[in-house]
This record gives C-alpha cells, sequence and structure tokens, in this order.
C-alpha cells in the first residue's frame, strides 16, 4: 500500500492519462457544459461562474500529420497538435471552444477548430496584448462583459456576481495552494520533483478545479514529512512556452538533476497570480489577466517577464536553466538572447535546447549531461 | 510506336509502347551526363525490343532531367513533360479508375488529384527529401540492412515507435539512438516507414484522398511502406506492376497522342 | 500570336527618387536638426508628424526588404542574429533589421552599405502580429548595448476586423484613441518638442487620401491587359508603406492614377505577352523576383494580390461580394480628437488586417479579387519569413479551390533565402502551368 | 526483359585503421586505462599506460553498440598481449557511451574531448570545436581542459561528418580527398545557400548540371559547412588557442576555411585529433582508479 502522498500524485497522472474520459464523465454527472480552452488567457472565473468545467487542449507528442490541410507547418507543432487532437475526435465531448487572444498560432488552431470540427459554441475573447498600458484594464472589462453576455445568451442562464465570486474563489484557491506547494521546492533536497509539480499544473488544467483544490489540499498537510532522496543536489530551472513533454522532465531527473522551479504557461506562470476582489468583478477579473505574470506576445516595451524569471531563479537557489523553445514560437524565440544575458548576470548558466513535434531524446541527453558536468565541473577529476 | 523516357533522380527509365502495349523496359543509374546516362538505358530499351531510333515516331521525355535530352541526339525527345502530368496519364493507363496519385521517388514524394488521366490538382514534397527513397537507403545503412531487406523486416515489427523524421540526417542519427537504446531492427525499420508514410500522408492529405489511389515510383517497390501509408490514409492502394516505370509510360502515352 | 503593345512607367524615375531619398533623409536628419524614429509600415506614421516637419521615419518591414534584395547582406545579416542567439526560424524582416543593427551597417536602396547604423532618437511602434511589438522592442536592446536608450511606444491595435464591430463596440476605437492620445503626451514628453494638432490633421488626411489613392491605382489593373504587373507595383505601393502620411506621396499616387488610367485607354499592356492572369498573397520572396520574368515566358502575369493591393490600399466589401477602394470621408478631421478617431477607425479597415482574424473574409475577398480582375489562377506563397501574412493561408487554399479556383501553393521565405528553393519552385510552377494547359510561348 | 544496373562505388567509406604507439612494456605500469568512444558514425578506443597513449584504434560505428565496443577495443590491442580484461579502469564516452559493457562509468564526449584536445595540445587551449559525425561541439575550456560552457548544432545533422559522407557520395570523390579536392578552385564559389543534405544535394546536382565542375561545387558546400560551424563558435565566444578535433579536422577544406574566415590559425595536432573523446575518456578513467584506489 503506497503511502497517501504517493497516491496523490498517482491521482494527478491518472487525471492527466485520462482527461478525456474524466470530461465526459464529469458531463454526465453534472449535466452541464465543458468547454475547451487554447491559452491561459482565458478568464476561467467566468466559465465556472457559469458551471462550465474548462479545460486546456493540449497536445499528444505526436507528429501532427493530418493538420497540414488546415495549417502550414511553419506554425509550432503545439498549435497544430492540439488541433490534431480536435481532427482526431479526442475532444468530442467538448461542447464550446474558446481562445483568449495571444499568439497567432493558437489563434489559427482555433479557427480551424471553428471551421472543420463540429462544435456548438466557439468565441474568441480580444485579449489586449498592450498589457503595460493604462487603457488595457478598461478595454478588458468591456470586452469580458461581451464574452459574458455571450455566455449567458448561450446557456440560457443569467451570470450573478455571486456566480462570479464563486468562480473567482475557486480559481484563487486553486492558484494559492500550488503556490503554496511549489514553496517545498525551495528547500534542498526539494520535497516534489519537477516532474510531480508539472503534473499537479498540468492535471489543473484539465479537471474539476474543486476536486483538485481537495487533492491539493491533503498533499499540503503530507509535504512537511516527505523525504525525497536524490542522488545529486543540481538544482535546475526551466523555461519556455507550453511544456507538457513528461517524458523529458522525467528523463533529465533520471540524470540527477532536479527541476527545482519553471516559467511555462503549464507551470508556475499559470497560477501565480490571483484575482484582487473588486466591485466591480470583472474589472477585477480584467485586473488579474492584464497584470499576470505575461506570455512574451504581451509582454513590450518592457521585458517583465525575464525580470521575473530572474527573481524566481535566486529565490530557489538554481544552478542553471534548461531553456526550451518550441520551434517556431517567435515570441519566446525573441526573448532568448536577452532571458540568457540577464540569468548570467546572476550567475546562473543557461543551456537552449529546441523543441520540436517529439523530443529526440538520443540527441538531447548528450546535451543535457554534458550541461550537468558543466554545471559540477567534474571537479573531483582534475 | 512511341517511347516514354523518365529522366529522375536517380535512374533512368525508358518504356516503349506499340499500338498501347509495352514492348520494352529499361532502366539504369543516372550519372552526371544526364545526356549519356539517358541514351545508354533507351539504347538498352531499344535492343530489348531489337528496333532502332528511327522505328519509334516520337519520344516524350519527363523527370527532373527530361529537359536535358529535349532535341538532343542520339534520342532527340520530341517534348518534355512534367513528371506529374506523366505520372497522371501513366496512372490512368494501368488503372483507369485512378483518382488519387501518390508517386514517391528517390529525392521526391508527390500527390496528384486525377480526373481521366488529367491533372486536377498535386502537391509535392518541399525542400526535404525525408518521405524519399533517399532517406530510406540513409537509413538503411545506418541500419547496416540492405535497402531491399528494410521492407520485409519492419514488417515482422510489432511494435510502433514514433519518430521525428524531419530531417534526414537527423533521422538517421535518431535512428543511430534507437539502435543504441536496444530497439530492434525490426521495429526501427518500422518506425522509419511509419515516419516516411507519415510524411508523404500529410502531404498528400492536402491534396485530399479520393479512390481509386495508386501507388507509383521507385519507392512502390519497398514492401514496408504500403501497410503504413494505408493505414494512415484509411484507405487501400494499388501498386501496379513495374510502379517505377509507371512516369515513363504516362510519357510514351502521351508520345502516342500528340493532340491530347 | 496576339501582342498587346506595352511601354516603360513614366513616373518610375520619380518613384525611385522618393524612395532613395527618404533613406537618405532619414540618414542626414540629425545633420538638419531634425529628428529620427523607427516603426512599422503599419504604424500610426502620422501621429509623431504632429512633432514637426523636420521628422524622418524608417520603417521596418521595407527596409528589411530592401536588405533580402541584397542577398550577401542578407547572409550577413542572418549570421549575425544566429550568432547571438536567435532563432532563424523568426521573422526575416526583423531578423535582417536587427542584424543590420548587429553589424553596425546600414544599407541604401542602391546596395551601398553605410557604416554606423542611424539609431533612432525614439521608437513609435504598433503591434500588428506576435514579432512586432517584440522586434521593436529588441532593437531597444540592441541599441542600448551599441549605441544608446532609444525610448520606445507601441500601441496595442489587437482589437479584432470593424466587420464584426457593431455601434456599441465603440469602446475598441476608443481603446486605441486612447493609447494614441497617451502616446502624444509621451512624444512631447521624450522629444522635449511642443506638439502641433494641425500637423497631425494635415498628416492623417494625406495618410486617408493615399491609402485610398492606392486602391483606385489598382482598381485599374482589372483592365484586360493589365496596365501594370505585381512586380511593378511592388516599387509602387512601397511609397505607402514607408511614407503614407507624407504629401509627397499623395501628389505621386496622383501622378501615377491619372498615368495608368492613360495606358487603360490606350490600351498599353506591362506584358505585351498577356495570356494568362493570376494573384499571388503574402510578400514574394524578394531575393527572387525574377519568377515573375520566368512566369511571362508562359504567357502568365501576375496583376496583383490581396497584399500589395490591400497593405496600403483602403477597400470596401460590400455585401454583394464586390470589393471597391474605400472613399474618403466627407470632411477633413479639424481636432486633435477627430484627427485619432477618424485614422483609427479608418487604419481598422485595412484589408490586410481582416485576415488576421477570420480566414473566411479574406478568402471571400480574394475570391472577389478573381472575378473582378478577371483572374485565372492564385500562386499562394506560404512565406516563412512572415507569420503575420501567412497565417490561416492553408485555410484560404481550401477556401479558393472549393470556391473551384485552380490554386498552386509554394514555400518560401520573403526574407531568407536559405528557405526558398528557386529551381525546385520553378519546376513546380512549370508543372502547374502545364496542368491548367499552359504551354511555353516560343522565345 | 533484363534491366541494366550498374555498380556503385562506396565513396563515403573512410579506412578503418589502428596503432601501438609507445613500445613501453606495461607489464611493469601502474595503471592501465581505456576511453572508448562510441560516435555516431566512427568509434575510437583509446588504451593508455600510465596516463600515456599506449595504442588505439579507429573503426565504423556498427549496428550493436555493445559488439564495436568490444570490437574496436580488441582490435586496438591486437599484437600487444594486454587484454580488456587487464585493464584497471574503462570509461566510455560518445553516443553509445552507455552502451561499452566493460565501462564503469560513462562521461560525455563534451567533456572528454575538452580533457582530450587539454592533452593533445597542452594547456593553452581555450576553444575546442569538435565536428563529429552527427554534431558539431563548440566547446570552452581552462587549462586543466575542464569545460566552462559549451554549444551544439541544433537537430539538422548537416554539415557534419555524417554530411560530408553523403555529399562525398553525390560527388563521387573518396571522403579522405573532399577537402583537397574543394580547395583547388581559383575562386571561392558563393557557399551553397542551404546545406540541409538533402537540399544542398538536390541544389549541387543541379550546379554540377549546369556545369560547374565537382571542384567549385564541393569548395561551395565546404564553405556553407564552414560559415554554419561559425556561426557555432561566435555564439559560444571563440579565444585563443582554438584546436579542432573529431573526424572533421582532417579535412583541410573545412579547416582552412575556418582559419580564413576567423583568422585564427589552430594548433597543429601532435596526433590524431579523431581520438581526442577516446583519450580524454581514457584520461578521466585514471583519475576515476586512482580515487577508487584512494590515491588522490
Amino acid at each position: 500500500m503506497f503511502p497517501l502522498i504517493e497516491e496523490i500524485f498517482a491521482q494527478f497522472r491518472e487525471w492527466i492519462d485520462d482527461r478525456h474520459e474524466y470530461a465526459g464523465t464529469w458531463k454526465e454527472k453534472t449535466g452541464n457544459n465543458v468547454i475547451g480552452y487554447l491559452c491561459t488567457y482565458v478568464p476561467e472565473e467566468i466559465l465556472y461562474a457559469a458551471d462550465i468545467l474548462p479545460v486546456r487542449v493540449l497536445g499528444s507528442h505526436e507528429p501532427p500529420t493530418i493538420t497540414e490541410p488546415y495549417i502550414f507547418a511553419m506554425y509550432c507543432h503545439f498549435c497544430r497538435d492540439c488541433l490534431a487532437q480536435g481532427l482526431k475526435g479526442k475532444f468530442n465531448y467538448l461542447d464550446g471552444i474558446v481562445e483568449g487572444q495571444s499568439c497567432i498560432h493558437l489563434r489559427q488552431a482555433f479557427n480551424a477548430w471553428r471551421l472543420h470540427i463540429p462544435i456548438e459554441y466557439a468565441y474568441y475573447i480580444y485579449v489586449p496584448h498592450g498589457v503595460q498600458t493604462q487603457r488595457a484594464i478598461p478595454y478588458f472589462t468591456k470586452e469580458l462583459a461581451k464574452f459574458k453576455q455571450s455566455v449567458e445568451k448561450w446557456t440560457g442562464k443569467a451570470i450573478t456576481n455571486e456566480d462570479l465570486d464563486k468562480g473567482i474563489q475557486i480559481l484563487n484557491r486553486n492558484r494559492e495552494l500550488m503556490r503554496k506547494i511549489t514553496e517545498y521546492r525551495k528547500v534542498n533536497p526539494p520535497k516534489i520533483t519537477g516532474l510531480e509539480a508539472m503534473e499537479m499544473t498540468l492535471s489543473s488544467q484539465v479537471v474539476d478545479k474543486r476536486e483538485h483544490n481537495e487533492m491539493l489540499e491533503q498533499l499540503l498537510q503530507e509535504l512537511p514529512n516527505r523525504k525525497l532522496n536524490r542522488q545529486s543536489n543540481i538544482r535546475l530551472m526551466i523555461i519556455g512556452s507550453e511544456d507538457d513533454d513528461r517524458v523529458f522532465m522525467k528523463n533529465v531527473e533520471n540524470l540527477g538533476a532536479t527541476f527545482v522551479v519553471d516559467e511555462h504557461c503549464t507551470g508556475t506562470r499559470y497560477y501565480w497570480d490571483n484575482v484582487k476582489p473588486r466591485e466591480d468583478r470583472l474589472e477585477a477579473i480584467a485586473e488579474r489577466y492584464v497584470n499576470r505574470v505575461p506570455c512574451p506576445s504581451k509582454d513590450w516595451p518592457e521585458l517583465t517577464r525575464i525580470q521575473h524569471a530572474v527573481n524566481l531563479a535566486k529565490e530557489y537557489n538554481v544552478n542553471g536553466a534548461l531553456v526550451i523553445q518550441n520551434k517556431f514560437c517567435d515570441p519566446h524565440g525573441i526573448e532568448i538572447p536577452p532571458l540568457k544575458e540577464a540569468l548570467a548576470q546572476i550567475g546562473v548558466q543557461t543551456y537552449p535546447l529546441e523543441f520540436d513535434v517529439t523530443v529526440p531524446w538520443g540527441q538531447f541527453r548528450t546535451r543535457v549531461e554534458a550541461f550537468l558536468e558543466t554545471l559540477t565541473g567534474l571537479e573531483e577529476l582534475f | 510506336m512511341t517511347a516514354g523516357v523518365d529522366v529522375g533522380a536517380k535512374f533512368a527509365k525508358v518504356v516503349i509502347l506499340k499500338d498501347g502495349q509495352v514492348i520494352a523496359r529499361a532502366k539504369a543509374l543516372v550519372g552526371f551526363d544526364l545526356l549519356k546516362s539517358a541514351s545508354d538505358v533507351f539504347e538498352i530499351a531499344l535492343k530489348d525490343a531489337g528496333l532502332s531510333r528511327n522505328d519509334i515516331q516520337r519520344v516524350v521525355a519527363t523527370g527532373m532531367g527530361g529537359n536535358a535530352i529535349l532535341q538532343k541526339p542520339p534520342i532527340n525527345a520530341d517534348e518534355a513533360v512534367s513528371v506529374i502530368v506523366a505520372g497522371a496519364a501513366g496512372a490512368y493507363q494501368v488503372v483507369p479508375s485512378v483518382r488519387t496519385v501518390i508517386d514517391v521517388g528517390a529525392e521526391e514524394g508527390r500527390g496528384i488529384k486525377v480526373e481521366g488521366g488529367k491533372v486536377k490538382d498535386f502537391v509535392i514534397n518541399e525542400r526535404c527529401a525525408a518521405g524519399a527513397g533517399t532517406f530510406i537507403e540513409a537509413m538503411a545503412r545506418a541500419l547496416e540492412v540492405k535497402v531491399e531487406d528494410m521492407g520485409q523486416m519492419s514488417l515482422k515489427s510489432v511494435n510502433a515507435i514514433p519518430m521525428n523524421a524531419q530531417c534526414c540526417v537527423f533521422a538517421e542519427s535518431e535512428v543511430v539512438s534507437l539502435i543504441h537504446s536496444k530497439v530492434s531492427k525490426e521495429d526501427v525499420s518500422r518506425a522509419i516507414h511509419d515516419a516516411i508514410a507519415g510524411r508523404i500522408s500529410s502531404m498528400v492529405l492536402r491534396i485530399g484522398v479520393e479512390k481509386d489511389v495508386v501507388l507509383i515510383g521507385g519507392c512502390a517497390l519497398n514492401a514496408g511502406f504500403l501497410p503504413p501509408l494505408e493505414k494512415e490514409l484509411h484507405t487501400s492502394i494499388i501498386v501496379p506492376e513495374f510502379p517505377e516505370f509507371v512516369s515513363a509510360l504516362g510519357a510514351a502515352v502521351i508520345a502516342a497522342n500528340p493532340t491530347r | 500570336m496576339k501582342e498587346y503593345p506595352t511601354e516603360p512607367l513614366k513616373c518610375w524615375e520619380q518613384a525611385k527618387n522618393l524612395r532613395k531619398n527618404y533613406y537618405e533623409d532619414y540618414l542626414r536628419a540629425h545633420e538638419k536638426g531634425g529628428l529620427r524614429w523607427a516603426g512599422g509600415a503599419w504604424s500610426f506614421s502620422g501621429i509623431p508628424a504632429g512633432l514637426g516637419e523636420d521628422v524622418y521615419c524608417i520603417t521596418g518591414e521595407p527596409y528589411g526588404a530592401t536588405v533580402a534584395f541584397f542577398k550577401d547582406f542578407a547572409a550577413k545579416c542572418h549570421d549575425a542574429t544566429e550568432a547571438a542567439g536567435f532563432p532563424r526560424t523568426l521573422c526575416a524582416y526583423m531578423r535582417n533589421y536587427w542584424g543590420s543593427i548587429l553589424l553596425d551597417k546600414y544599407i541604401l536602396t542602391d546596395g551601398t552599405v553605410v557604416d554606423g547604423y542611424p539609431a533612432p532618437d525614439f521608437i513609435w511602434q504598433d503591434h500588428i502580429c506576435c514579432s512586432h511589438g517584440k522586434w521593436y522592442q529588441l532593437v531597444k536592446w540592441l541599441e542600448k548595448k551599441r549605441s544608446k536608450e532609444v525610448p520606445m511606444y507601441c500601441v496595442d491595435v489587437s482589437v479584432g476586423y470593424p466587420s464584426d464591430f457593431s455601434p456599441e463596440e465603440d469602446y475598441k476605437v476608443d481603446y486605441i484613441v486612447g493609447q494614441l492620445n497617451d502616446g502624444i503626451e509621451w512624444l512631447e514628453k521624450v522629444t522635449g518638442r511642443k506638439y502641433n494638432d494641425a500637423l497631425l490633421c494635415d498628416a492623417v488626411w494625406n495618410e486617408i487620401k493615399a491609402t485610398s489613392l492606392w486602391a483606385e491605382i489598382c482598381a485599374l489593373n482589372q483592365a484586360v491587359p493589365a496596365p501594370l504587373d505585381e512586380k511593378t507595383m511592388y516599387s509602387l505601393y512601397v511609397m505607402g508603406t514607408l511614407m503614407k502620411h507624407r504629401p509627397e506621396c499623395v501628389a505621386f499616387y496622383e501622378t501615377l492614377r491619372d498615368e495608368v488610367k492613360d495606358r487603360v485607354k490606350r490600351g498599353i499592356a506591362a506584358v505585351s505577352t498577356e495570356r494568362f492572369r493570376v494573384i499571388t498573397d503574402t510578400q514574394p520572396p524578394w531575393g527572387f523576383l525574377k519568377i515573375f520574368r520566368e512566369m511571362e515566358k508562359y504567357g502568365v502575369v501576375s496583376v496583383g494580390s490581396l497584399y500589395t493591393y490591400g497593405l496600403i490600399g483602403m477597400w470596401q466589401y460590400q455585401l454583394e461580394g464586390t470589393w471597391t477602394p474605400k472613399p474618403v470621408p466627407p470632411k477633413k478631421p479639424q481636432t486633435r480628437e477627430e484627427a485619432l478617431q477618424a485614422i483609427v477607425r479608418w487604419t481598422l479597415h485595412k484589408p490586410e488586417w481582416a485576415h488576421f482574424y477570420q480566414p473566411e473574409l479574406k478568402t471571400k475577398m480574394m475570391d472577389s479579387i478573381v472575378k473582378q480582375w478577371k483572374v485565372n489562377a492564385v500562386l499562394l506563397h506560404y512565406n516563412r519569413g512572415c507569420e503575420g501574412l501567412s497565417v490561416h493561408i492553408a485555410e484560404n487554399r481550401l477556401g479558393l479551390i472549393s470556391a473551384g479556383i485552380p490554386v498552386f501553393p509554394f514555400e518560401g521565405n520573403m526574407g531568407d533565402e536559405r528557405d526558398f528553393d528557386l529551381a525546385g519552385t520553378m519546376s513546380r510552377l512549370t508543372a502547374f502551368f502545364e496542368s491548367v494547359g499552359l504551354k511555353k510561348l516560343k522565345e | 526483359m533484363e534491366q541494366a544496373e550498374v555498380k556503385t562505388q562506396e565513396y563515403w567509406r573512410w579506412p578503418e585503421y589502428r596503432m601501438t604507439v609507445s613500445g613501453k612494456d606495461w607489464h611493469n605500469a601502474s595503471v592501465m586505462t581505456a576511453g572508448v568512444d562510441i560516435g555516431s558514425v566512427g568509434s575510437k578506443a583509446a588504451v593508455l599506460v600510465d596516463g600515456e597513449l599506449y595504442a588505439y584504434a579507429v573503426m565504423r560505428t556498427g549496428g550493436v553498440s555493445e559488439d564495436t565496443a568490444v570490437k574496436v577495443t580488441t582490435w586496438a590491442l591486437e599484437g600487444t598481449d594486454l587484454e580488456i580484461g587487464k585493464l584497471h579502469y574503462v570509461v566510455g564516452t560518445g553516443y553509445g557511451r552507455v552502451n561499452v559493457p566493460f565501462a564503469k562509468k560513462s562521461i560525455t564526449e563534451i567533456a572528454c574531448h575538452a580533457r582530450g584536445a587539454n592533452y593533445i595540445y597542452g594547456p593553452t587551449v581555450r576553444t575546442v570545436l569538435d565536428i563529429g559525425g552527427q554534431d558539431c561541439k563548440a566547446i570552452r575550456c581552462d587549462e586543466k581542459g575542464k569545460v566552462l560552457s559549451f554549444l551544439m548544432n541544433d537537430k539538422c545533422a548537416a554539415g557534419t561528418g555524417r554530411g560530408l559522407e553523403v555529399f562525398a557520395d553525390l560527388i563521387s570523390v573518396p571522403i579522405q580527398e573532399l577537402g583537397k579536392v574543394s580547395l583547388s578552385v581559383d575562386q571561392e564559389p558563393p557557399p551553397v545557400s542551404n546545406i540541409c543534405v538533402i537540399f544542398a544535394k538536390a541544389e549541387s546536382l543541379s550546379l554540377l548540371r549546369q556545369g560547374w565542375s565537382k571542384e567549385k561545387v564541393a569548395a561551395a558546400y565546404h564553405a556553407a559547412m564552414a560559415d554554419r560551424i561559425i556561426d557555432l563558435l561566435t555564439r559560444v565566444g571563440i579565444e585563443k588557442d582554438f584546436v579542432i578535433t573529431g573526424g572533421v579536422a582532417k579535412n583541410i577544406g573545412v579547416v582552412q576555411r575556418l582559419e580564413r574566415i576567423l583568422k585564427i590559425k589552430p594548433l597543429e595536432p601532435k596526433m590524431d585529433p579523431i581520438l581526442a573523446g577516446a583519450l580524454g575518456a581514457g584520461l578521466f578513467a585514471k583519475a576515476l582508479y586512482e580515487k577508487e584506489q584512494g590515491l588522490r
């Protein structure tokens, strides 16, 4: 019999692996709608307020051969992989698909979905890019009001302030708990691995957060007494865009190092900021998404995300960082040199890896291993 | 009597037609001197048929090197047509019900939508030969098996391993790492064939797949290639006899009907 | 074989000089005590004009294209950006532009390479695709290392295409107008100059007239034979990408419009052997414009594209499906607020805007062009160099095919020759021409 | 119906070889170690006696790394009466480093090449360029041969040893002569626009058919290779002394072009640079053995 803590992580894994079955059952159980979203800029608060289950559309890490007719292959594998899942019917249970404006890659996946996959409800939220301007929050508040109306029209049910408070409470709680758990990655050795942390976040994006919160509460009680024995004490950070490549995390951590923090929209970036209460609920939500740790596609003219990554690297006391670049992701690719420089200035070495449809571990292993050797310097052999 | 000469990236192929019947076929590797390579094969074909150049009314050239023999002795091809048009005509000749032609040669994969032997739409792989014969050869070398044997080998495999076949050489190194991680040669060859099939099918899907589907070109000779391709495209595929000669045949057919 | 009469454009020299002077004015701005700013061709270039007559800009995309045109220099730029650690899959214009800064060299339209890249005094940009704001953010970063701190202002215009606006969505316009108002205060702050609203109104009015004029010129290309071919149009629409807000631009387009009208009246063709009319899509591979000459050997003429018509031209999409130049508003704006409202509403109508959000709408526009411009086939450039304009291009292909239009897609890159295979593309293109029954014309 | 076929020569195939370096008698030596470098294309074994190169062998990597490891090491020891079993410590490196059955530890080729380069060229080495079968590595190291930072080519293996093999076949020039051939042009042609092997292949073919000489095409290909390598070097930052290891170090076509463009002359190797990885591994093996024996 497993200790409870292992069961919790097993539950996270199971939720990810069986996410389609989960959503299907949830639907039958509750009789409510399930909506797929492509980018974390979709305000899930409003969907929870409408008793809708938002699930993030993620890929499968198989070469997306069937998307060729719809998306030119120079767009990132993630957006094509997502669309491929839809085309293959993996998401047939969805009642709607919603995209919160970020990159044009995912925008394409959204439009192809809307045009080629039977779906009852499709909505594109014009999330502002100018998040550093003072005009963004008032504008986005109106844009959210429009989205709210549209959902109400679709479900035929008004969304009250109380509903919105409920949505905000569920999301905030989830974020808070995941942040608290992340704290335990600061200690040495950390109390959870990078893979476990990734599986925690990914599962949060595909299941009912109320259920997820219960798991997190338990995990939080158990964690303090957990002893992780890691043969090496190399503390790694992983930085990049969307990343749900669990195999890669596992392989790297099997080489001895441990990921102690990340900067991904499938990681800390997803739960770093809460909604701060305001009389106008929509304005409060708008503020959260405008002021959250940004996706580079919205992070200009100042490079605030890089500063955030640097702070994380300091707080979590990392030795080195792997910078993964989803091939063709311009917003992240553009920031690689300044990111590398900023981390170097605080003495954190980086190594760039280009991620594609599938990760060629044979090739990457040498790079990662050599990077780890460089961090330790193989001192004893000189 | 007409002849079709297909000067491909690796082989030159010749077909001689007499009243719609094939009376000679020949192929040989292409050297740098396209004209010479083509002429040599042409001679062999003539010899087989016991003919001389003058017995042939019209010669149509096709393939990447087709223009090299246009109006140049000894062949003096009367016309050069693209391998797309020739492939469509040839496939139509051997399978009149054909609507989609998949032509996989040494360096190029092509998909052609056909109606009554005429081209409706087509697609050719751009910039990467990961879906072509050269790729299989490189992989065979990495695997240290004969190209001919690879197809059969792959059929023995029971495990599918997804492989990233973006770049020929890179895929090769991936093969090497698969070998190093002790994956059986059978499974590796299957991974390779699946990868190519995936690449070809994703390309062909751009023009849409309608039955009957005919597979031509050198790669059609490879037994391991057909099953994954049929699986990827969810359709049965017809492989005619002498698939690598179909474009040459098409050229010969076109030569026979100058006023098509 | 019927041949149309043809003759060179009279205003060709004028066009050449305008472009030449533009880059040199920017280079020498400081000598005249003027200001230099950098930003995109899509930016609200009329707004900085309010800072005075002596404010010169350099727009990034045309500069990137100029670099691309000179392959050797372009190759050096790519090497420089890759050596600096940037992925080679990024926007090709952006990499050409950065490379120029990293090499500290500035290239003029005749290929002359000047030492020392002229840093701008400020950056005035708008964020239209994933890269536009980031592009100049990194220019700022690079300039700080190389020369000086360059202040940057960037306007977010990502509110969608007007066709989804209903009156109660004025907030979308207000969002942008608000940013422009803030931008004017910012301009005064960073330049220390007093802002002149009268100059703003002139600039805005110029831009509206110039972009409407260009549409008028493109509409004249519906004539058979086409008075202009796309290869020529590239050298003409470029004025709008450089100085759409300047009086010279309006004046030049008026001259050009009259000349093209006259060519149509007299049946003067751009290509004497015109047999088969095509349109393309997205920016061409600038280093390989000879493909257009190759096409002419088959009697094929590109009469333009949604890109050449719509990047600068302002159009109106009528519900019955016709596509006509957007008429200039009844009266010139008189105040700052009027000017900003006018230019925002006008700009958001840019047809090139539509495809960012709705593939269907772009397909419809292309379909109307095919019908109204009597086009036989569409050549789609799957442009690896530009995520922005290639977005949804596969959907457009599907849409056009189901509308029964022959489509030839080809891969390339507007600014990085390594992504374009001339030999391969030509042989595929030849195959396409054969498949639609064209034969090479006897030379 | 007879079908004509033409026999092809394997221009890509390079010679395999072995050598016993010193006449030194290992019987009265204290430490005998080996480094076995199983690369993606070539495998090398370096046997060290008291930290000095004793014997080595270089051969093509076979389908099964374990067998290759045994083969290449046994071959290296051929003619000596030393056997694998007698070696105190063996370190595996290279692509197949984890598949060396008789190795106690595996260390990446990056660390080993830096260490080996330090041994071959001396402590002044600061930048090591290793062009291997499928990877190209630019390594910065200190006076002890310890890696400070490194970069490897992205996933496309174009312009590496394997690429050269394909290219040798393509223009039918034996691979050992490629470099020389590529230099026999009066004037350097523009580099091929893309060295993705297949793309370059199509491009080179069309150049050949436009009447370019093999030499000219080879020059264009090597020039492109040099450009690509230089991108990598400039990214990691090049500092003197600069050395080149790995099989391609023997290709003067690449080396002289790098020299020309970088204006830095790589040091002359005192021994076969293809051994750097194996040597480094052998030296690490010595250190590990001594550590094990509590000798350090």
